[in-house]
């Protein structure tokens, strides 16, 4: 059953013991009466994510030693699903894969989740007095962690979908959390179902993708074999049905929309972006760890490891460019009017993840990982910085009852200078690279209209600064809005709160070098190679045609870049520390437009008219009570019923009336027939 | 257990009512000797004993069956009434060993739920078990179809009285409900049977009721030819009748009642919503098996060709089924009937991929079957836990549940994304290899059937948000107690299976896949026999009836 | 002697008139006395077939007229009976109208 | 015409016209007793032209006396001389009628003869009381036996009837 171990076999540590961690938990809180003690709990799950972490390292150590060359290393467990044989067969392992991009994935989910559980280990402390509830938020946190390593380990489709899931499933648990707020909950299933949607596009693409692959008689859901068949299939069509509008399709094209909606649910990006917002209502770490650094990129990830069949589909890649662009500088501008302050974070997040789509459309997969791991550093900084400001502020998250903060927590406001800082693109720091390689790949790509996409993606970048700095602004400086009480007792949280915070300003800092972009390891540094991150993801990525762009061209565009970015914050340092009464005349003065912006476009409110409602009064009205209730049960079979005894009533009853001549009268009438028939 | 080693299909088959008929004859003789009759906490535990001692030694079956062999295993074949072909025929395959370990898990988990729900009249509700536990198994193991007719009604008697007598207040109208229904169809299947054996009759000279011959020489129901259209009147065909057509809509009609497929299923809801939790978990569970059973068994391997020529209608049926019971599931206010309507949409994606008629397909459909009686059952279960507590089963009535009872809502948690197909869970397998498998078959109805996905985690969701999280509005909630140890113990068992089928689902799947495999062989087989160009060649063949053996090779070329 | 057929029809004319009371009929008494002649119209046609095949010289066939010999007892026995239920029926209700005895129903 | 065939069509005359006053007097139900006693002779008549002596005798002692007399009695003890309740909502009677009509009519060809050989010359003994005596208790003795059985069942059951109340 279970394959013997071999040098592999480190692969499946990486995942199992979060979740032996997670069942160990699941175990305690769901039938043994005894509470476990914290300090057991946390040995637990912190200990099994810095072991997986240290077994992610010596994965990543024997990856680079590999002795052959090859780069990859799989540890096939068991196998998981076997169904069928000859050109049906299909069969999912529980296989893990580990080459240069599921490493650094691994690398990311198991560092920062590291750190973001020690974080939670104050953070939870000092909200939850419920011993139980402290285990199990650990145990969703440990579960979460497993599920999304099987999501980047998994050497095959369906193996991905159950990490795709589970991860999908714990941020349904964990932003719904506290659940005896009705709120919460309700957010919890929204992420969920909008999540759901996305994993229907999936599930389309991979049964499209299979079926398409027996038709050619090579079924398969490994990655490896995909991408080895691929060819096979490229030039294959869809015949599309009438009312679609007919024609052909190229089949890839389908396929990687169908996968491209799975990737929208998960990372949130047009139009299915709306429950990431509302998954702030989850605990910081939750929000921090989930909807930042590693769930919400999974979509991304999906992307770049199907890089193969998005480079031979290109209008799917257009349309992957596209929503990645419109989305960023959508959630960007949402962004401006937010008051809460994880709100703020979350639709930079939404903009942030469009970014990396943009990247991955363009055909820049390591521009797309690139910022998907230097965003899981700064934004966890941010999101954990916000969290370190709302304990400050026992648990005041509007921006509005904040300000002057930076004298009461100056460490916090150090590293949370330095997370804004990072994500506004100051030069030398690691979102500055990233972002930049993401706008190089922009424009230097050959879909239609990257001109375009990369004038979107400049302006949002200008955007990211403003509302960054209007944040930090908002938050650390002016004078202090908090109420009396609280402004009493504003304290900087302690040392598990802020060493982490640290460590991630260190990486935000200084990540951008291991993938610092070769312009600038020509210019600046004069380092050969100096893109050490694409030289190792380079061998797993699919390469798009571009073109190719001498150095001036790229300086320039750095250069605008900065530029957008001095010039938002220059925005912001105008608007809220030179004139801060100006924001609130512009909006008094511009009402619509900046109640459309807080209210969020009414996008929630739009899908509720449009989708929820109708769904819901049709399945109840029409399905329900008229067609279940009324038809069927009503019409059909209790028409039936109502016949037969109307039948009996109306009908057959005069023929028992208990008249003993009508009797006699029947029984001679039937003689008189059978008499009849006999003397015809 | 030396003795009965030959019988051990037979055995696991009667010992339920064997036991029940022993209790019976102590108890009269008991009261005949003064006594007032036995305790019913003696009924009660020797009823479970004797259900987990079937359960054992199905074990015992599943252990000893060998996955690498097709055809059936553990066969018994003995005359019965051998002038009418009747036999005593029982023996399984993969398929029919699943189902019988599916009901053997299942009666004594039932037996240890409504240890303290039951409390009227407990020596015949222990009886009614035991009886009804020897129906469906009966019927799982039948190879003789008379004898399959025989247990597929006699089931009804005892269900018909668990739901009439232990039910709710409207417990009579569902029962007579769900007996009419049942009923209404297995009379055309009846006549559908006797319709086929006549066949036999005419192409062999011999009666026969049994599925499968046992030997090589003689012949069985499955030889038949079943012409495809021209009833033979005087020489001239009938047009409008078309034989397998026929057959094959009476045999749907009543295992498509009994699933429920989409525009039948409307007993479901009420009979589940009335009878006790025992009711529903077996109901749930087993009953709605034996109509997507009799599908694979009986409808689809008799009739080939008529089961693709409704193929188109199933799967339609099986789509709307799909939406229609998830969305009719959504707005549903009492949780039972959520999870009765819910039913009629796991049940759809059954018949979805059954009539895929691939491997991926019927391997899915098959593993759902399991999957669909371990979390719906489970779920039924739950829901009486809840409704022991507060006798009631309003969504509107909770709400904050988790707080009082979180183990109950863990469970209930795990239960209900097992029942949402969540990837590790044992939902995940069978719905993934049902559209799989659709899709291999029929792209589109595939496609929109895995929206149903979507619509599986809305329904199951919101009433799970709804009744456990929020805060605690109804002051009854609050003091609810937590599971006790027999409620644990009963949903411990049942995650196991949940457990075991999401993450090792080969286990079963080794098991199905020869009968899957040796399905679809009889179903291409039995379809080049009996695909006949014309009206004029059936009149050939019963001309030719004696002459020529039509069964003897399976690869007869049809005439020109 | 006359052709049997004019037997037969003679039985078959007693029958429907007999058949005629008791439709038409509701004083008990008189229904009960159409049934004695239906009977007797059964046994005017056992006495006629009998006598059409009356068997051989020296082994007479009597079968037909046992069979009437029975009719007459079991006619006793109803009359006795009918006549029993009738008085007790006049009893109850005073009345011997068919028309009020419709308790046979659902 | 021989002298047996036209008493034939006299007795069956008679039994066919008293029966019909039987049948359609509503007014008196003696005289219905009465005119059903002569359609029992006529019969009893027509078992003698049909050499079935015995069952003649007993057909005119058992109807003839004891029924009609039993009948009789019951109209005399009850005082039921006059009919009161005529036949009315004769509906169903005159449908029933109606098609009775029709099929005895539609058979009238057939009843005319033609169809039957004539009827043989019955040999000795036939009829006679030593006849039926072998048959009734040699062939028929268990028929017998069970019609007595029956006989005293009507009796006790007429005699439980008859009773006003069973103490």
């Amino acid at each position: 059953m279970v394959n013997g171990a071999t040098e592999e076999s480190v692969l499946r540590l990486i995942p199992l013991l979060p979740l032996a961690a997670a069942a160990y938990h699941g175990v305690m809180l769901g039938l043994v009466r005894r509470p476990t003690p914290r300090t057991v709990t946390i040995a637990i799950s912190c200990g099994a994510v810095l072991a997986s972490f240290v077994a992610s390292c010596v994965a990543f150590w024997s990856l680079i030693q590999h002795p052959n060359g090859s780069h990859l290393l799989v540890d096939n467990v068991f196998s998981w699903i076997g169904s069928g044989v000859g050109v049906h067969a299909f069969s999912a392992d529980v296989a893990f894969l580990l080459d240069p991009l599921s490493s650094v994935m691994t690398l990311v989910i198991t560092g920062v989740g590291s750190l973001i559980h020690i974080y939670s280990v104050a953070y939870m402390d000092d909200d939850q007095r419920d011993d139980k509830g402290f285990q199990r938020f650990f145990c969703y946190l440990n579960l979460f962690t497993f599920s999304m390593l099987i999501l980047v380990l998994a050497d095959n489709l369906v193996l991905m979908f159950l990490g795709w899931e589970g991860v999908g499933l714990c941020s349904f648990l964990l932003i719904g959390f506290w659940y005896s707020d009705e709120w919460n909950a309700y957010c919890g299933s929204k992420a969920f179902i909008v999540n759901r949607i996305g994993d229907f596009g999936f599930l389309l693409g991979l049964f499209l993708l299979f079926s398409s692959l027996v038709d050619v008689g090579k079924p398969a859901v490994e990655f490896q074999d995909i991408e080895r068949n691929l060819a096979l299939i490229t030039e294959a069509t869809l015949a599309v049905p009438e009312w679609l509008g007919g024609g052909e399709w190229l089949l890839v094209n389908v396929i990687a929309l169908c996968f491209f909606v799975g990737a929208v649910g998960k990372s949130a990006q047009l139009p299915l972006y709306v429950w990431l917002p509302d998954a702030m209502a989850g605990p910081t770490p939750v929000s921090a760890l989930i909807h930042a650094a590693t769930m919400v990129t999974a979509g991304v990830y999906l992307v770049c490891r199907m890089g193969f069949l998005f480079a031979v589909a290109p209008f799917a890649s257009m349309v992957v460019a596209w929503t990645g662009a419109l989305t960023a500088v959508f959630a960007a501008v949402i962004a401006i009017a937010q008051t809460d302050i994880k709100k703020v974070l979350a639709y930079s997040t939404v903009s942030q993840l469009g970014y990396m789509f943009l990247a991955a459309g363009c055909g820049g997969y390591t521009a797309a990982v690139f910022h998907v791991a230097s965003h899981a550093f700064f934004k966890a900084l941010l999101f954990l910085g916000a969290g370190s400001v709302i304990l400050a502020l026992h648990h005041e998250q509007n921006l509005e009852n904040m300000g002057g903060l930076w004298r009461r927590t100056p460490r916090t406001h150090v590293v949370f200078l330095i997370g804004v800082l990072t994500i506004a693109g100051f030069p030398g720091l690691s979102g500055f690279f990233s972002k930049d390689e993401i706008l190089v790949a922009a424009f230097a790509s050959e879909i239609p209209g990257h001109t375009w996409l990369y004038g979107i993606g400049l302006a949002t970048s200008g955007l990211t600064a403003f509302y960054m700095f209007r944040l930090h602004f908002l938050t650390f400086y002016g004078e202090s809005r908090a109420s009396a009480d609280i402004r009493e007792h504003i304290d900087e949280p302690g040392k598990l709160i802020i060493y982490p915070l640290y460590v991630l300003a260190f990486f935000a800092i200084f990540f951008g070098y291991a993938g610092l972009p070769q312009v600038w390891g020509d210019l600046v540094f004069g380092v050969d190679n100096s893109n050490s991150l694409a030289n190792f993801l380079m061998p797993t990525l699919a390469v798009v045609p571009h073109n190719q762009l001498d150095h001036t061209t790229e300086v320039w565009l750095a250069a605008a870049a900065i530029t957008a970015g001095v010039v938002g914050f220059g925005f912001a340092w105008f608007f809220y520390m030179m004139r801060p009464q100006l924001p609130e005349r512009i909006a008094a003065a511009l009402r619509i437009p900046h109640q459309l912006l807080v209210r969020k476009f009414y996008v929630d409110e739009a899908y509720d008219l449009l989708f929820v409602r109708p769904l819901v009064a049709i399945s109840d009205r029409v399905l329900f009570r008229v067609i279940d209730v009324a038809v069927i049960d009503g019409l059909a079979v209790g028409g039936i019923a109502r016949l037969v005894r109307a039948t009996g009533t109306n009908l057959l009853r005069h023929a028992q009336s208990g008249f003993a001549q009508t009797y006699i009268f029947f029984m001679i009438a039937g003689a008189v027939a059978i008499v009849w028939i006999l003397l015809r | 257990m030396g003795p009965i080693e030959p019988f051990l299909l037979s055995f696991v088959t009667f010992f339920p009512l064997l036991a029940g008929v022993g209790l019976l004859l102590i108890a009269a003789l008991a009261s005949w000797i003064g006594t007032k009759g036995l305790p019913d906490s003696l009924w009660k535990s020797v009823g479970l004993a004797s259900t987990l001692a079937t359960f054992g030694v199905s074990v015992r079956l599943f252990v000893e069956f060998d996955a690498t062999r097709t055809g059936f295993q553990f066969v018994e074949h003995l005359s019965w009434i051998p002038e009418y072909g009747v036999n005593y025929f029982v023996g399984i395959d993969g398929i029919s060993l699943l189902m019988v370990m599916l009901t053997t898990f299942l009666v004594p988990i039932v037996f240890i739920a409504s240890w303290d729900d039951i409390r009227e009249s407990i020596p015949t509700f222990v009886f009614f078990m035991l009886f009804l536990e020897t129906g469906m198994l009966g019927a799982f193991v039948s190879l003789n179809v008379f004898q399959f007719y025989l247990f597929f009604e006699v089931m009804l008697i005892p269900m018909y009285f668990i739901i009439g007598i232990w039910g709710g207040p409207r417990r009579i109208y569902a029962a007579v409900k769900f007996f009419l229904f049942t009923m209404f169809g297995s009379l055309f299947m009846l006549v559908a049977v006797l319709v086929t054996y006549l066949l036999h009759f005419e192409q062999f000279g011999a009666l026969q009721f049994d599925l499968v011959s046992t030997t090589g020489e003689s012949k069985a129901l499955l030889d038949t030819v079943i012409p495809l259209s021209g009833q033979i009147v005087d020489g001239e065909p009938v047009v409008w009748w078309k034989t397998q057509t026929w057959l094959f809509a009476a045999f749907g009609l009543a295992f498509a009642i009994k699933v429920p497929m989409f525009p039948f299923h409307t007993w479901l809801p009420d009979a589940h919503v009335e009878a006790p939790t025992a009711g529903s978990v077996v109901l749930a569970g087993v009953l709605l098996k034996m109509g997507t059973y009799g599908f694979v068994r009986f409808a689809i391997p008799l009739f080939p060709v008529a089961a693709l020529e409704f193929t188109p209608i199933i799967l339609a049926l099986s789509v709307v089924g799909i939406l229609y019971g998830s969305l009719v599931a959504m707005v549903q206010t009492d949780i039972k009937r959520l999870v009765a309507y819910s039913s009629v949409a796991h049940l759809g994606f059954v018949m979805l991929g059954m009539f895929a008629l691939n491997e991926q397909g019927l391997n899915g459909s098959v593993l759902q079957m399991v999957n669909h009686g371990v979390s719906t059952g489970a779920l039924f279960l739950l829901v009486g836990m809840l409704y022991e507590r507060r006798h009631t089963r309003l969504i509107s009535d909770f709400g904050g549940i988790a707080k009082p009872m979180p183990v109950y809502a863990a469970f209930f948690g795990l239960v209900t994304l097992s029942s949402i197909g969540l990837p590790m869970l044992n939902g995940f397998v069978g719905e993934f290899l049902i559209l799989m498998g659709g899709f291999l078959a029929h792209p589109p109805s595939a496609a929109v059937a895995t929206f149903g996905v979507v619509l599986a985690a809305v329904y199951m969701l919101w009433m799970y948000r709804r009744v456990m999280f929020g805060p605690v509005t109804n002051p009854e909630n609050r003091s609810l107690i937590d599971l006790g140890l027999r409620e644990k113990l009963v949903m411990v068992a049942m995650a196991v299976p949940i457990l075991w089928l999401g993450i090792y689902p080969n286990t079963f799947l080794l098991r199905i896949q020869p009968s899957v495999i040796e399905l679809l062989h009889q179903v291409e087989v039995r379809t080049a026999l009996t695909t006949l160009p014309s009206t004029e060649d059936v009149a050939l063949l019963a001309a030719a009836d004696t002459a020529a053996d039509p069964a003897a090779d399976p690869n007869r070329e049809p005439q020109p | 002697m006359v052709p049997i057929e004019h037997v037969i029809a003679l039985s078959a004319a007693l029958f429907t008139i007999g058949v005629g009371g008791v439709l038409i009929r509701r004083n008990l008494i008189v229904i009960l006395m159409s049934i004695e002649l239906m009977l007797n119209a059964a046994n005017v046609a056992l006495i006629g077939f009998n006598r059409m095949w009356p068997g051989i010289e020296g082994a007479p066939r009597m079968d037909g007229q046992v069979f009437v010999l029975m009719v007459i007892t079991v006619a006793a026995c109803e009359v006795a009976v009918g006549l029993g239920i009738l008085i007790s029926m006049f009893r109850n209700r005073d009345s011997v109208n068919i028309d009020e005895v419709n308790l046979l129903k659902w | 015409m021989e002298i047996s065939a036209v008493l034939f069509y006299v007795f069956a005359g008679l039994a066919v016209i008293s029966a019909l006053a039987m049948v359609l007097n509503v007014r008196n139900t003696v005289a219905a007793a009465m005119s059903l006693v002569v359609t029992m002779v006529s019969i009893g008549g027509i078992f003698v032209l049909l050499d079935a002596y015995l069952v003649a005798a007993l057909q005119i002692m058992v109807y003839g006396g004891a029924i009609v007399v039993l009948f009789l009695f019951v109209v005399m003890l009850l005082n039921l001389r006059t009919d009161d309740f005529p036949p009315v909502g004769l509906r169903l009677a005159k449908l029933g009628g109606g098609l009775l009509v029709v099929v005895v009519v539609s058979a009238i060809p057939r009843l005319l003869g033609g169809v039957f050989p004539e009827i043989p010359a019955a040999p000795t003994g036939y009829g006679g009381y030593r006849a039926l005596g072998i048959a009734l208790y040699t062939d028929y003795v268990l028929l017998v036996e069970m019609v007595s059985l029956l006989l005293l069942a009507a009796i006790v059951g007429a005699l439980i009837l008859a009773k006003r109340k069973i103490d």
